[in-house]
């Protein structure tokens, strides 16, 4: 009976955070926002470096083999910098592909394992339900129609897609008919597209009911929720560390009861979604009966708790929490699209009352 | 209690609609002129529309003040979509503290061309040091000969890069308590030594300034009220800013779009009307939405009688700001995935409205007192309650 | 245009806080609570004697021909001092008799206006929906089954009931195979019953396809409402009060921002429902058009702001707070069960979106 | 990360399960007899299944301490539906206290008999003058020969009315600071000149006590700590208290309880389950529950690890109380007209427990610390944030 991060594990956060410190600063992270591409690759090659790319990727090809939670402290670390890297995409990837046959997964499993390659995930519409007339069939092997939402895929080598029957496909982003065109969020530090697909072919994993979807959503729910630990975590610490040096009315803002207890609420609510995350990727490692429906609630509660923390800081902060100037609002956005990324938490939580047969 | 309109004010009302839609070959479109908007303005005071109880001398239309006859105005403007008369911090702000504390010279000088809109102004109080604690603000004006000579810096000096003047609080008598060593200086913006650098926010856009100052001179009789009144002359144009926040046919205006909003959407094939989850938060909102619009109904009978609104008065700054950011919360989570969307996406709903209103309304709850000082001004004006004790060391 | 009481309005509500102040002090209610009936008796002769008993009903009958604003002010007034008064029952008989026959009428209206008699409601389950397979059929001019949480019911002359198909009858209390038998709530001030129909004979009203009991029900959702404003104000006053007067840690503790700030949140949010009230008690005399969306939001608003205003205010008192001491909890629990009266926040604001076309 | 039990660990919950259910024709019921519950207590103690940490010395059964095995033997109980060891104040405070700073001879006299359940004990810490600032407590005692004689009043004395003893602070030099006058004495609740009246709760019932005290006369030598060290003693008694609020597990059962209500329960022929606003609700209190379960394993195994909990633990009863509370409501929201019912109503629910729960809970979150104490403590001492600037004036 263990429930705490290994020292292997710490010792993974401690050099994310140094690498990200480094790799991705605040200067660094605005200049990406503002068009400075090489931003992400730098990152990126950082992160493949130190082996985040490979995270959950076999040993055999290239990776460090490990689990969800690893992945989990990753995320959050890259919530807590606002950093930008198609990290999100090409773990999921690595996860879909483990049911691929051998010879796609020697194809492709070495090259994200390097970051040579990555990934993206167009799985929204089979996941949040289609908007705008969006959707994916799939007939005569070929895949039709459009995917909006789509994660990392912009600048990617290969994509995993969802069909409208909840088939995975594998597609490579050179594949004749695809086109990928981005769209803008609120969220600069993030690579979200659109994908049309006219007829181009397709390559569905085994066809199990949805089983490797449902598999592959838990995850993501559970990364977005980290996604969200992280950024919450820094703005309360920003919060925190402003409030104690601020000074109005002769006095740092801090000493203020209202002030105080703002930070308090916001600890007091983020604090213990830690384990909440925690718990969602070992159950994702460990647990499988349990894995669905706590993810669920990982991504829905972290929705709400970073909402709450997000423009509690904002107000803690003052007028200058609503400047560009000390960015606050990175984490601000992050935590804003990431609430919506692949459900809100109203569509989240009727995800986890259906699993528990609570809905006719 | 009776809310008919007596038959003056029907009869007012449908006036002011009639002259509006009269004149619908005057109002100035979204690529107007300049001149075409001054005209539209001129227009407007002299039909006495805008700048009504401004006296003749001063350049406004004279009329004596009926509060319902210039909420019924407003509700004609927007009635018809006729665009409305200028506003900005000049006409809301400096206008009636003029009228309040300026000497006859600065009445006659300044208000006339600032109604017709000849000048823009900004306003410069908030500095980066003091927020909460405006009082506190360090930007200094020695005295040179005839001049003051002002030396700091402003923020949060929302029009300063259109502006031609700004009125402006600066610290004259350094060793004055805090609150009796300002002055209110009112000055051009062409001066020299002033350096205005835009303040983007989080919403992407610059609606913000810092406003910088090195030995910027400014006559010594551009001084509105005395030397250290400059506080008092401040809070009685602070008084004016309060009305302009928490409208509450704004909130109505917005609930009815994310009605219609959610009527349209569909998710997975489904209006987001029918998630019974999304109508529910919609019913809330539209509840809130009432009471804060049947409380304006109260508040505007109290302005009519000349009472003190009171607790109901004091409230409407801190709800009003927090249904906004709410309704704009719904109109998001209505969206969904679509409702990340900003700038120039393409699937992009309403231009991105709603984001930016999420984000530009909380500093709307942060701005002109923040929610905490709010709910100080409720607990002690309101309620009576006591203030904290002063602490024994600063 | 004027939104705001009248002089004869302000009158009316200073002479029932004085009556209330004599006949209803909190000992007397106190008193009521630990079974002294006599109490309500006492009171409701003195509302009688001040013409509330006969607020709604004509001149003619002897009423004062007032109209549900006026009976508004009544309804919150007695929240205010928790008192005890078939209030609510006799009321909203009045308004039902409206669509008696003249003979009822005449049989009636005197009787309630004088004090005389009294009157009780039984429409919970065409309202609010059915309970424990309760409901009244009507069939061969015999009603048959069981009616739940009636109001003012015990004691009572006449009953206004709802059957399941909305038409309301009037049923005399001494109607052979009638049987009321108390139910025991939360709230000792308050009469609320069980009645078992056996046979009973019924008098309906115009079969207007439920026009009189949808106005019933506003009328009454806006008096829950308005009791609700009245209880929720006291437990506001109480607590500034108290805040004011108690010292901790050597200040008074409404000198403390946390505990201001309570009492600036339960100001800032009960404060507005003044007039919310008032228009729909307006609305539902001037404006019909108006009148049931207003009704409907007025009772799930009321509902949510008091159960808000309940909690903090006992917080704001601490542990004196939930003795019985300051007798605090007679206006919580009055505004605990006015909250699920006739239908709970949720089900109410469904309703108002029905009544806007929302609802498939 | 490992939720899996060691060996060691799962043979130990088996074994405990095993004795318990051997054991089965010893719990006492409802309606046991006070021998038989006593009986029952002295079978766990020499199990090891009660004051299993407790010194043999003492009366205890001296094993090292464990925390897993503590909680093992906690969810024992609870899997096998035994009834648990005694509790209350005496075991859960005052021996620790005594563990930590009684003499030897105080250790010997009261530890013993508490543990046993001979010996029922009641706090007398709090005043009608001393809430959230119970320091500034005023029941005094002064010396006369061989005894302190104590006049004043307490309020909250929970089980004052069946307890055979008090430990009880008292002022003892009342010219010191307010934090070093302080004593801490144990005294008989037979001694002369106690009164206790009950104190009647919203709920309707006496769950508390005030405590009236005339020159009561305590010998000397029953004071715990030095004279003076009342408030340090007490604090330790304190720090033991906080642990028992805000159980994960109690939650968690509650929304069992709710889940199963809302499916047999209907409203107008709809199970309330079937409603999506209430299923709603349920939901977003079951991502509460699970996050503050689980934050509950976390906090285990930094006391497992001797770590400190830090802010996972100051939070505990702040969002513990509140979600109790919060379920209590839904609970009453999904019963609807029929959770108003209360005491001995026809129609009942549950016995009204989930009225009695909500008002109950209310006073758990006021009491051992308002919510607002609480944030101040998460704020200071989690956050690091400054304290309150001392006032000028008292």
């Amino acid at each position: 009976m263990d429930f705490a991060l290994s020292e292997n594990q710490r010792l993974w956060q401690a050099s994310l955070a140094g690498l990200l410190n480094r790799s991705a600063p605040l200067e660094r992270v605005r200049a990406f926002a503002e068009g400075d591409a090489a931003v992400a690759r730098d990152v990126w090659r950082a992160l493949a470096e130190a082996g985040a790319s490979g995270l959950l990727i076999p040993e055999t090809y290239g990776g460090l083999g490990l689990g969800l939670l690893e992945a989990v402290l990753t995320a959050e670390a890259l919530g807590q910098t606002a950093a930008p890297a198609p990290f999100l995409g090409t773990s999921l990837a690595a996860l879909a592909l483990a049911s691929a046959d051998s010879q796609t997964q020697e194809r492709w499993l070495p090259r994200l394992a390097s970051g040579e390659a990555t990934a993206g995930l167009a799985v929204s519409e089979a996941v949040a339900g289609a908007r705008d007339g969006a959707g994916v069939s799939f007939t005569a092997r070929r895949l039709r129609g459009r995917s909006l939402f789509a994660i990392d895929a912009e600048g990617a080598d290969l994509l995993i897609v969802a069909d409208q029957t909840g088939r995975i496909h594998l597609v490579e982003t050179g594949a004749a008919g695809l086109s990928i065109s981005p769209l803008t969020s609120i969220d600069r530090t993030r690579n979200l597209s659109e994908i049309i697909f006219e007829g181009v072919d397709g390559r569905p994993l085994d066809d199990d009911g949805g089983t490797a979807l449902s598999r592959l959503r838990d995850a993501a729910w559970v990364l977005l929720a980290a996604d969200m630990l992280g950024a919450s975590q820094t703005l309360l610490d920003k919060a925190v560390a402003y409030a104690k040096e601020r000074r109005q009315f002769g006095r740092v803002i801090g000493s203020f009861q209202a002030v105080k207890h703002l930070c308090a609420e916001m600890a007091a609510s983020l604090e213990p979604c830690r384990a909440l995350v925690w718990y969602a990727a070992y159950a994702w490692d460990r647990i499988p009966q349990e894995s669905s429906l706590v993810a669920a609630h990982a991504k829905a509660h972290l929705s709400e708790v970073s909402r709450f923390v997000a423009r509690t800081s904002t107000e803690v902060h003052g007028g200058i929490g609503i400047t560009d100037l000390l960015g606050l609002h990175f984490g601000f956005k992050r935590v804003g699209l990431d609430r919506q990324l692949l459900g809100g938490p109203e569509r989240v939580r009727d995800h986890a009352a259906r699993l528990q047969g609570l809905v006719d | 209690m009776d809310l008919a309109l007596s038959p003056h004010h029907a009869a007012f009302a449908r006036e002011v609609q009639g002259f509006l839609l009269s004149h619908r070959r005057e109002w100035p479109g979204p690529r107007a002129t300049r001149a075409q908007v001054l005209a539209w303005q001129a227009r407007l005071i002299s039909a006495g529309y805008a700048a009504r109880t401004i006296p003749r001398e001063y350049g406004g239309f004279g009329a004596a003040p009926d509060i319902l006859e210039s909420r019924l105005i407003a509700e004609s403007f927007i009635a018809t979509g006729a665009p409305g008369p200028l506003a900005g911090q000049g006409i809301s702000m400096l206008v009636p503290t003029l009228l309040e504390v300026g000497t006859e010279d600065q009445k006659r000088t300044w208000i006339g061309p600032t109604l017709r809109g000849e000048i823009i102004w900004c306003q410069g109080y908030s500095e980066p040091g003091s927020g909460s604690d405006l009082a506190s603000l360090t930007t200094r004006a020695h005295e040179d000969g005839d001049d003051f000579v002002i030396n700091g810096q402003k923020i949060w000096t929302s029009t300063a890069h259109l502006a031609d003047m700004m009125f402006c609080l600066v610290r004259t008598e350094p060793d004055a308590p805090k609150h009796d060593g300002i002055s209110y200086l009112i000055f051009s913006m062409a001066t020299p030594g002033i350096e205005v650098r835009p303040l983007r926010t989080m919403t992407g856009q610059a609606e913000f300034n810092e406003v910088f100052f090195t030995d910027v001179r400014v006559p010594k009789n551009q001084i509105v009220g005395g030397r250290g009144q400059g506080w008092r002359v401040a809070n009685t144009t602070l008084r004016h800013e309060r009305g302009m926040l928490g409208d509450p046919n704004a909130a109505e205006a917005r609930l009815s779009a994310i009605m219609a909003l959610m009527r349209e959407e569909t998710v997975g094939g489904q209006r987001v009307i029918d998630n019974p989850l999304m109508r529910e938060r919609l019913m809330r909102l539209q509840g809130e939405v009432l009471t804060m619009k049947f409380n304006g109904l109260r508040l505007l009978t109290q302005s009519l009688k000349g009472e003190s609104p009171g607790l109901a008065g004091l409230i409407v700054k801190l709800q009003g700001c927090e249904l906004n950011h709410q309704l704009a919360a719904l109109a998001i989570d209505a969206l969904g995935e679509l409702g990340v969307l900003y700038e120039d996406s393409t699937h992009l709903r309403a231009g991105g409205v709603w984001q930016h209103r999420y984000m530009f309304d909380l500093g709307l709850i942060i701005g002109g007192g923040t929610a905490q000082i709010q709910k100080n001004i409720i607990g002690e004006r309101g309620l009576g309650l006591p203030r904290e004790p002063r602490p024994l060391a600063g």
